[in-house]
């Protein structure tokens, strides 16, 4: 069982796929630059530019040459160097990757995985964002958003191994998260994981603030509270199964999530929630997001939108009442 | 007629035969298309459609130089290309009665005309956007290592869409094997050319990209298969993509709901006068390739294939129920509860 | 007071912001052509190629010029065709005009109105979506998309005199439909509607679908049963006031929105509601969208997809079950 | 030293003391950014931060050909043009800071500075963007029947993406006043501009368009405003748009976080022997306009300044808190519950 970082898992995940010759990476700067976040450092020398394919900054480009080469039996996967540059892809990920199984009645495969981050730390109105309930309201594409080192790795591979379109949502503050990742994990889209066990309340999370909640968890749990904390890993389609056993048997639940707090996936969540577990409500489920505001650079403001393990503290105890 | 050095090189290096077939091609496109309208007019056809009127010896020249694994994929205003492809009319014709036995289920219709076991990868409807899949389709080519052709089809208003310059670039840069088919009928939907774009010379654009490029009479088909077979050599052979202008004309309205106050019914009488399938009709004749008896056989076969694919479709079952959840994904994964 | 479809009311206002110097419309064939819709028909002949811009196809253009006149003073009407085509406008629209005013503290407006359609009917997968939860996630945005004819023209001034980017949301489906038009009749953005009074069950709805649920409305208030209907009018503010207060009244309620039905602007409306009125339900609420598959071509399987009278009634059944 | 027409003509027109400001101006740019790449390192300053540094001839020389009406719209590497438009260097360092007193109230950053008194219209982070809104403006403009031109600065990897495709097709279609000046460093972000694009002399890229431009050596300073000037006149006199290309250099890395593995040093060092800053000043000195001691109280001056925003900018109070939630409309309006 290795200790890794989930840049690590990554690498490794990464490199197993580029062994497979329909396999090859497409994106801007993770070639000659060494990649934005290092997680393909060091790709290009080790597997040349047939696979390691820098491209010019034109988003909608790389996916579009990600879509037509899936079309034609290859498995790209496709990077944008940050989810808010993929704005700029929308209607190649929406429009085309996510129809075209459906739109040709079946004749047309899109077994491309699009890596992409979410992530904010002083980087102003335009960097900060994330659109992970654009991704997960398309019928059509897969969207995966893991936590763990383990995780990443197990469900890279199987993002890579399903033959549907998969957003695949990293998180630049995460790749440096260490942890273990066992021998032969596995994982699959579409489960959801029970990353602690709790009586008293249910955290519905995924991605980067998995780790902010497990923390509250453990500090929260000196003082007797005991959280269940369920990792959902896939955003579409979304399993619910565990959240909603949770649910009912803590009756309190908390959604937690780094979107701006309205029309999110925990919107979603919340709604289900509600929607599955009617009769076990104790509390109405308290959502904790960013506060819906573009993000302000300066360090004093940006800490005031963010997600942390104060706001989701608060909105633990506000649902014990 | 015996095919001699002379005739063969007046035609472009095309036999008798095959200048034969691609007036029938053309033929069966034009009655295809008419039959289309008649049945939009009935309402057996829904939601758009873009007729192909007028346009039917691009379609038949550049596909015509193209070999079976090569690959084709095209946008909204696709039956002639996909007839040109030696697509089955029935199908087709299916598809746009929204039938199960259409080329894609009944789920596409019109806009979306598919066969992949014939390399036609399909029609697409956002405006230039398919320009770049098929910078993909060729990127895996050449990964694959293969000697295959990517044709892809646009029109003249797709050239202004940030799309169509990220994939000259990346096909250029890459040195892809695209051959780009831009019909330029000079209308987008109904804005003149003049106002939608800076430089009227489609061709002229693949400057930005050192790209080789070349502009040709669109409504003659001979033309038009010489440039596309010098354009698709090029392609096979390495050097890198292709810029094709082919300039032409549609006689229909953008689509069948256009009322086409953009032109006048004069400038339609105009163009008609050149209209490619008259004019080629006449040609094969006065040159002795085609009698008038067989010219009139051709059509009325075309006419027959094309009643055909309407009794076709119109003896077909609905598109199946089933395929209406479980298509979205070819490895479907239930939400759980 | 004159009576006008929904298309005639918008000319109306159309015609008179064009009055405005500060005011021209850029779109694709809303001139030559004589608009995909209508709408501006004739505008070209009346009001000149200054005023009336055909644009080329190219949708992040249309929007970024209207962004940047907008930063000068000018009052731009950006139109995209159909909101399919919109994604190709995401970053201008999410990067740059929902940012501008905040971004640079205050120094940028952006006083511009996008318009563009939602709706359906046969045009098979990439035609006939609607992202309007997208849309109202943003921050910096606003939102609006009426259902009636006053509506479309007392909103439609009121954009235009807003300082704010706006999306005004039309729908090609509704553009025929007639009603009322009262003199000197106002409407506020962010400020929802009361429809219909009805003491059994709350909908709460906007755009299209008031039309279809007032239509349900009147068969099943021969049967006893008395809908009250809130149509929201505007989706970012959103006005839950009404939908509230009546659901505290009903305990009971449906929504309806012409989305698919997971991550749409429905779970938003949905969750709130719940959140809110938390100690006033009955039963669980229940969402009518479009079935979350690409649209299909053939008409008996888009009968399937798209919202229909009998599907709300259902959906009111059940809830009042 | 006196103005005779020799030395104007020598100098694009430019007087000794113009000339000395753009050295002043170069000066002021140089020392800022390294006291920008300081304060980064001892985390007075946070996100990107994109320097300037080796290119500081292609602001002072475009910027230097403009009106104060004029309109300047730039990207994420924004100081040197926010610099040269005269914009004070105290907000500029404050919002760096993310500072009440900062240009942009703290809420920006280094990408974008904002200065609307000056008709700085902030810079852009998203590559190529700005170009299309540069477009509107310029389209403002024209509709307000006034004289302005709109200078918009964007790099070589911007020109791969589409809306700068589109952006120029909207420029020249309209005959919109907008000088394009990309500063092409030869790099975007990482990758070499071989890697990146087809048609590495971005001037080039025009012809798809029959738009004007021009390639000039980015880091002489009058040279380049020579170029601009000629530019900014074609564009005000109705003349249409203009694609200006600078070619230069830029010293540090990508933004404060790059390892600079796509170069080596050596690279590096070479161009360092052309660094404009050094090359100008040197040059002003050896031909009278400038003597050593003026240049070393100018640099001195620089330097003062600098620090003076640097203590300017520590002094002042943090962000606003009301500006968290208020800032977000022109005008606000409440969800209701
Ligand atoms: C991105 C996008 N914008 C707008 C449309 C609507 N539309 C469909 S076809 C068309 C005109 C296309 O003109 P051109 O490229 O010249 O092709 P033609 O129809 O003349 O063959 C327009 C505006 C669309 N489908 N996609
Ligand atoms: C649309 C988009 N894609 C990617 C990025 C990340 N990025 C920021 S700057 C940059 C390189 C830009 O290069 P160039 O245009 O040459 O300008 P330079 O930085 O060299 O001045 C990249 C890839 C971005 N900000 N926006
Ligand atoms: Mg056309
Ligand atoms: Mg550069």
């Amino acid at each position: 069982m290795a200790v890794m970082t989930v840049r690590e898992a990554l690498r490794d995940a990464l490199r197993e796929q580029l062994k497979d010759d329909r396999v090859f990476i497409i994106g801007e700067d993770i070639g000659y630059y060494g990649s934005t976040y290092g997680v393909t450092a060091g790709f290009l020398e080790e597997f040349g530019p047939d696979k390691i394919r820098d491209a010019p900054i034109a988003e909608a480009g790389i996916v579009g040459i990600g879509v037509g080469s899936a079309m034609l039996g290859m498995r790209p996967i496709c990077e944008i160097m940050s989810v808010n540059f993929s704005l700029l892809a929308f209607d190649q990920l929406i429009n085309h990757a996510a129809k075209l199984h459906y739109m040709f009645g079946g004749q047309i495969q899109c077994p491309m995985v699009l890596r992409t981050t979410n992530g904010w730390r002083n980087l102003s109105a335009t960097h900060s964002q994330s659109f992970d309930s654009m991704f997960a309201y398309v019928p059509g594409l897969k969207v995966v958003a893991p936590a763990t080192p383990a995780d990443m790795k197990a469900l890279f591979k199987a993002s890579m191994e399903d033959p549907d379109p998969v957003i695949f949502i990293e998180h630049t503050l995460m790749y440096g998260v260490k942890d273990e990742v066992p021998d032969g994990y596995e994982a699959k889209i579409g489960e959801s994981r029970l990353a602690r066990e709790g009586k008293d309340v249910t955290i519905v999370t995924y991605s980067r603030p998995v780790h902010l909640c497990m923390e509250v968890a453990e500090k929260l749990a000196q003082e007797g509270i005991e959280c269940e904390i369920i990792d959902l890993r896939t955003i579409r389609p979304m399993d619910m199964s565990k959240a909603l056993e949770s649910f009912r048997k803590t009756g309190r639940a908390v959604v937690v999530s780094e979107e701006w707090e309205s029309h999110g996936v925990q919107a979603e969540i919340t709604a289900r929630l509600y929607e599955h577990a009617f009769d076990y409500l104790d509390a109405p489920i308290a959502r904790v997001g960013f506060k819906e505001v573009p993000f302000p650079y300066a360090t004093n403001l940006e800490n005031q939108v963010v997600v942390t393990p104060e706001r989701i503290t608060d909105a633990i105890r506000k649902v014990l009442k | 007629m015996a095919t001699t050095p002379e005739t063969t090189q007046q035609y472009a290096g095309l036999s008798p035969e095959q200048l034969i077939e691609m007036y029938r091609q053309m033929a069966l496109i034009r009655v295809f298309e008419e039959k289309c309208q008649e049945m939009y007019t009935r309402a057996k056809i829904g939601g758009f459609l873009h007729l192909y009127v007028g346009q039917e010896a691009v379609a038949v020249g550049t596909v015509g130089a193209l070999k079976p694994e090569d690959h084709i994929i095209t946008h909204y205003r696709d039956h002639g290309h996909a007839i040109a492809r030696g697509l089955d009319v029935n199908p087709l014709m299916a598809e746009l009665f929204g039938r199960d036995t259409g080329s894609a289920r009944g789920l596409g219709g019109s806009m979306h005309l598919v066969d992949v076991s014939k390399n036609f990868w399909g029609g697409y409807a956002i405006v230039g956007s398919h320009l770049l899949m098929a910078c993909g389709m060729a990127t895996a080519v050449k990964l694959q290592k293969k000697q295959e052709v990517v044709m892809v089809f646009f029109g003249d208003g797709a050239t202004n869409g940030g799309e169509f310059y990220e994939a000259l670039n990346f096909a250029q840069l890459g040195k892809l094997p695209v051959v780009f088919v831009c019909e330029n009928n000079l209308f987008a939907m109904g804005t003149p050319i003049a106002v939608h774009t800076a430089v009227q010379e489609i061709y002229r654009k693949a400057c930005a990209f050192d790209m080789t490029s070349e502009r040709v009479d669109g409504n003659d088909p001979i033309a038009t298969y010489e440039a596309a077979k010098r354009a698709v050599e090029h392609a096979r052979s390495g050097q890198g993509p292709v810029l094709l202008e082919a300039v032409t004309y549609r006689f229909r309205g953008h689509s069948a709901q256009d009322t086409q106050k953009y032109r006048t019914k004069e400038d339609v009488e105009k163009y008609r006068t050149k209209d490619p399938n008259e004019v080629f009709r006449k040609r094969l004749i006065s040159e002795g390739i085609l009698s008038e008896e067989q010219a009139a056989q051709i059509d009325q076969q075309a006419e027959q294939e094309a009643q055909g694919s309407v009794d076709f479709a119109d003896q077909s079952p609905e598109a199946d129920e089933k395929w209406l959840t479980t298509g979205i994904y070819a490895n479907p994964i239930e939400p759980k509860y």
